[in-house]
């Protein structure tokens, strides 16, 4: 554990006060990606919670340097910026936050472009599984079976494989996260932070209002993905894959708790069919398979 | 020429750019200082920084919305999350 | 104020002879102005470019349906098309690659600069080069424009080496013009 | 000062070079395309001393240059057509956030079907968005303007961004004489960045979040008043730029007049067939037709005041556009129409999609007005005029 709370209670840039909904995921991890990132970062905020949540200008309840911008410009704005900032001689991250709306949908082209590019700068998706800001409304990240207001019998598609797509565009960094694991968040933020090039981290941020649970839970629900398998925590640094010590565990089918223990405190998962948990079942297993066969070498991307 | 038609949409990092945050609470959590063991759990999933750490903890309620999180989250379920009502 | 037409086909270097002569007689003191008609023609197909010359600022920007001088790189377009004779004046003036000696009802200078090309190692990707070498011709034709600022102006384009083998050719080809007499029918 | 036999696009990347741009996002669309490949060109000799991003798409080439220049340096892309239709919402917010950025716009029609010939639709439908905006009518006024624009963007009292229109082919693609300045005057002329805020951790401003409705509303009243007060800016700086840099140019107002004092009839144009029409009108007053030229250099800002003054003593005026807003017309004559309310006006719309429109007809088209009057709102030049126009197919 590199971060302790000694300098959690120095670095954290998020201010009270904010216009988030009581619980809110994306300001635990905004605390938390702060406390690892420090001072020298510019946010790149696209369309989403988080553009509501700083606040009425003309103040912010982030303590950065924020540009707010459309929805799918993130990316190219922050490679504007790492370009800028390399022609003033300045070492600062541009810091692309963005939705999964934003990242899986609309802004994809501009994600994958900067990618490619191997931009300097650090894009983190705030992974809600829904459009929430505007009502929750299904996403390409949205996973199989969840009913938002667009998909009221239930999500018929499989989540979108962001991370694996990022880690096929072989740029230097790619890792998830949850709101569940702290350390491990900051640990992967600051280890992205460091790379001279494009790094992508996706946090698993569980929405008490999308997804339907007591907000109290935010963290137990971020726990609980991890501890099912539903949501990998996973890391590729530098063309290596590793499996995050918190879902070591989910290598063995054996080893893994019921998903149906994570979907039952989730009221978009009420009433879910048998098969619909099946098929969910089904979609982790593969997901894992194709994990470990990277993990141990078998396969490469 | 005077400038002062020009007007900017900048802004500058402020507590309680959202509002006073405290009033949109219905349960408060009220911090059992003789259970609490100082871990800063709280402190660390609290997503609206209202815990105030030290060898104790304790709320900002200025700003603190009730989400409950910190009860939850606390190992030695130091927090109560009692009703404003 | 002087108005050229060059005919040929995509791949040629229609427009780059149309824009040399435009270095040209900037060179030499006038004032020009050369652009080509743009379409989505792709190699092979039939392509116009256009230059004005003149004493003073040039202010006419519509393609030339009139033209002074007539540029036809390549004579196989005259099977084609009637678009290289199209809107001539009776003082128009043509200068055509050909190998034989041309027939019009014009004043024609013709030169066989297919000929040339090869002789001068100006061929890329199986076609010869015969777009600067017409220039030759046409500032013979035209008789105000230098050879020298042709020679200037392709030095400017062009890496030494290619630009010496152009020097040569268009020399070549400028001495070696000949005109038809006028046979009035 | 030394002349040169380039084309618009060649020199519209010479004065973005000669400005030092720091960053440029870009994205090839024709007929600007030349000038993205010139300033990598540029760059690839070590003679730019800027980072080029190459973009996948022109919405991001216009976040990339507005990223850039909320980091502090000088920014600049090109488009057309599509390409300015698609970076559309990114144009409005890069004017929202006041921030000085320069464009190129290489006009050409807008699909579908396919064109890539020049109009002025793509230019003209960015009107609303906050930019200034000027349009060159040759190679030389491109570059020259684009140089101007960094300083007027930069200016305190404007803080706008701008972009600069040029007919795509008709000045993109001609090779004419260019008096291109040396770097050493346009270093004299054009200071150091200016700009309103920039984004940096030591101390962070962030720009963007939501505002009260009636704060967004004064920004808006606030973009308007800086439109309008950059008209007294852009004639300081065209004056400072007749004089240290283009002593041959006329930029000390934002249009141009010719042959207007002494007219009876009026002809506005914008953009290269300015030129042809100038050509019409001397020929035409050697046939004893008192007309004159009105050339609108900037769209906005509007000069209301300029264009009372030189036209409201004239019989009639005749507007040409090469743009079309649907059902209403074409948009100078619109524009033209609501600053003129008590004098007969009339609009042509022609030279759409690369109909070509020289001198000749622009002499058929004055003339006719003049004497009769007579003259259709779309206007086909003879040689297209019998186009068969076919019908659309129904569908049960």
């Amino acid at each position: 554990m590199s971060l302790g709370t000694r300098d959690i209670l120095n670095k954290g840039r998020l201010l009270s006060g904010t216009s988030a909904c009581p619980g809110c995921p994306e300001n635990i991890t905004m605390r938390l990606v702060s406390t690892a990132l420090g001072k020298d970062a510019v946010f790149i905020v696209v369309a989403g919670c988080s553009s509501i949540i700083q606040g009425i200008g003309p103040n912010s309840v982030y303590n950065y340097p924020v540009l707010n911008i459309a929805f799918a410009a993130g990316p190219s704005a922050a490679s504007g910026m790492a370009r800028a900032f390399k022609m003033r001689g300045k070492k600062v991250k541009p810091v692309v936050w963005a939705g999964d709306g934003g990242t899986a949908d609309i802004g994809f082209a501009s994600l994958s472009g900067a990618a490619e590019r191997n931009e300097n700068i650090l894009y983190i998706c705030v992974d809600n599984e829904a459009y929430m800001n505007t009502g929750g409304h299904r996403s390409g990240s949205t996973p199989l079976g969840a009913k938002t207001p667009t998909t009221p019998a239930g999500k018929k598609e499989n989540k979108k494989d962001l991370p694996l797509i990022m880690i096929a565009h072989h740029v230097p960094y790619v890792a998830t996260a949850s709101v569940g694991y702290p350390h491990d968040l900051m640990n992967k933020i600051a280890k992205a932070k460091d790379k001279d090039g494009f790094s992508y981290v996706q946090v698993l941020c569980p929405d008490p209002y999308g997804w339907l649970f007591d907000p109290s839970k935010t963290a137990e629900l971020g726990k609980l993905a991890v501890q099912t398998c539903y949501w990998p925590l996973i890391e590729y640094n530098e063309g290596k894959l590793e499996i995050s010590p918190e879902s070591l565990h989910c290598l063995d089918i054996r080893t893994r708790k019921p998903v149906k223990e994570f979907l039952k405190m989730q009221g978009r998962y009420r009433n879910v069919p048998d098969e619909t948990v099946k098929e969910l079942e089904d979609y982790i297993d593969k997901m894992w398979i194709r994990f470990k066969e990277l993990y141990e070498g078998k396969i490469s991307i | 020429m005077s400038l002062e038609y020009q007007y900017f949409p900048v802004s500058r990092p402020s507590k309680g750019a959202g509002g006073k945050t405290g009033n949109w609470r219905v349960v408060r959590p009220v911090v059992n200082l003789d259970k609490c063991i100082g871990c800063k759990a709280c402190y660390l999933w609290c997503p609206e920084a209202t815990i105030i750490p030290g060898d104790k903890v304790s709320i900002d309620y200025e700003y603190c919305k009730g989400c409950g999180i910190c009860s939850n989250v606390c190992p030695v379920k130091a927090i109560q999350m009692v009703s404003e009502a | 104020m002087l108005e050229i037409r060059f005919h040929g086909r995509g791949g040629q270097g229609v427009v780059t002879a149309s824009n040399l002569l435009a270095v040209a007689s900037d060179l030499d003191g006038y004032w020009s102005s050369a652009f080509p008609i743009y379409g989505a023609e792709r190699r092979g197909a039939e392509i116009e470019a256009y230059c004005r010359i003149d004493s003073k600022p040039i202010r006419v920007t519509s393609p030339i349906e009139n033209p002074d001088y007539v540029v036809i790189l390549d004579p196989t377009l005259l099977k084609i098309s009637s678009n290289p004779l199209r809107g001539l004046k009776k003082s128009s003036v043509i200068v055509i690659n050909s190998p034989e000696t041309p027939t019009f009802n014009y004043r024609t200078f013709y030169t066989n600069a297919t000929q040339i090309a090869v002789n001068f190692g100006l061929v890329k990707s199986g076609w010869p080069l015969v777009n600067i070498i017409m220039l030759g011709s046409l500032i013979k034709a035209i008789g105000k424009i230098s050879l020298n600022s042709l020679e200037k102006a392709i030095d400017e384009e062009f890496d030494e080496k290619i630009a010496e083998s152009n020097k040569k050719a268009i020399r070549y080809a400028y001495e070696n013009t000949k005109e038809v007499k006028l046979v009035v029918a | 000062m030394m002349s040169k036999v380039i084309t618009g696009n060649e020199a519209v990347a010479l004065g973005v070079k000669l400005s030092r741009v720091k960053v440029t996002g870009i994205y090839p669309i024709t007929p600007q395309t030349y000038i993205i490949e010139e300033l990598s060109e540029m760059k690839a000799k070590g003679e730019l001393e800027a980072e080029i991003v190459r973009v996948e798409s022109e919405h991001s080439a216009m976040a990339a240059t507005f990223g850039a220049a909320v980091s502090g340096v000088r920014a600049y892309t090109a488009t057309a057509s599509q390409g300015l239709l698609y970076m559309h919402e990114m144009i409005w917010w890069v004017a929202g956030s006041r921030m000085p950025i320069v464009m190129t716009v290489g006009t050409r029609a807008v699909g579908a079907p396919w064109n890539i010939w020049n109009e002025h639709t793509d230019f003209m439908t960015e009107r609303d968005s906050g930019w200034l905006m000027a349009f060159a009518s040759t190679p030389q006024e491109a570059m020259d303007l684009t140089i101007q624009a960094f300083k007027i963007t930069e200016d305190e009292r404007v803080f706008l961004p701008m972009m600069v229109g040029m007919d795509g082919f008709i000045l993109s693609h001609t090779k004419t004489r260019v008096y291109v300045p040396s770097q050493e005057e346009v270093d004299e002329f054009l200071p150091l960045r200016k700009q309103p805020y920039v984004l940096d951790p030591e101390d962070p401003v962030s720009m963007g979040n939501l505002f009260q409705p009636i704060d967004y509303m004064k920004f808006r009243e606030s973009i308007h008043l800086a439109q309008i007060n950059s008209k007294r800016v852009i004639e300081e700086i065209g004056k400072e730029y007749e004089k240290k840099i283009n002593v041959l140019g006329n930029y000390s107002s934002l249009n141009e007049s010719y042959k207007l004092d002494d007219a009876d009839y009026a002809i506005v144009t914008m953009g290269a067939w300015s030129l042809d029409a100038m050509q019409a009108i001397d020929e035409l007053r050697n046939e004893g037709l008192k007309v004159g030229l009105y050339r609108i250099r900037y769209v906005r800002p509007w000069d209301e005041e300029d264009i009372r003054k030189k036209l409201s003593n004239k019989d009639k005026v005749l507007v040409f556009d090469r743009s079309i807003s649907f059902g209403r017309g074409g948009h100078l004559y619109l524009e033209l129409k609501s600053t003129l309310p008590d004098i007969p006006i009339k609009g042509v719309i022609s030279g759409l999609g690369g109909v070509s429109v020289g001198k000749d007809e622009m002499k058929f088209l004055i003339k006719k007005f003049a004497e009769s009057n007579q003259v259709n709102e779309w206007f086909y030049p003879s040689e297209v005029e019998k186009v068969e126009l076919r019908d659309p197919r129904h569908i049960k």
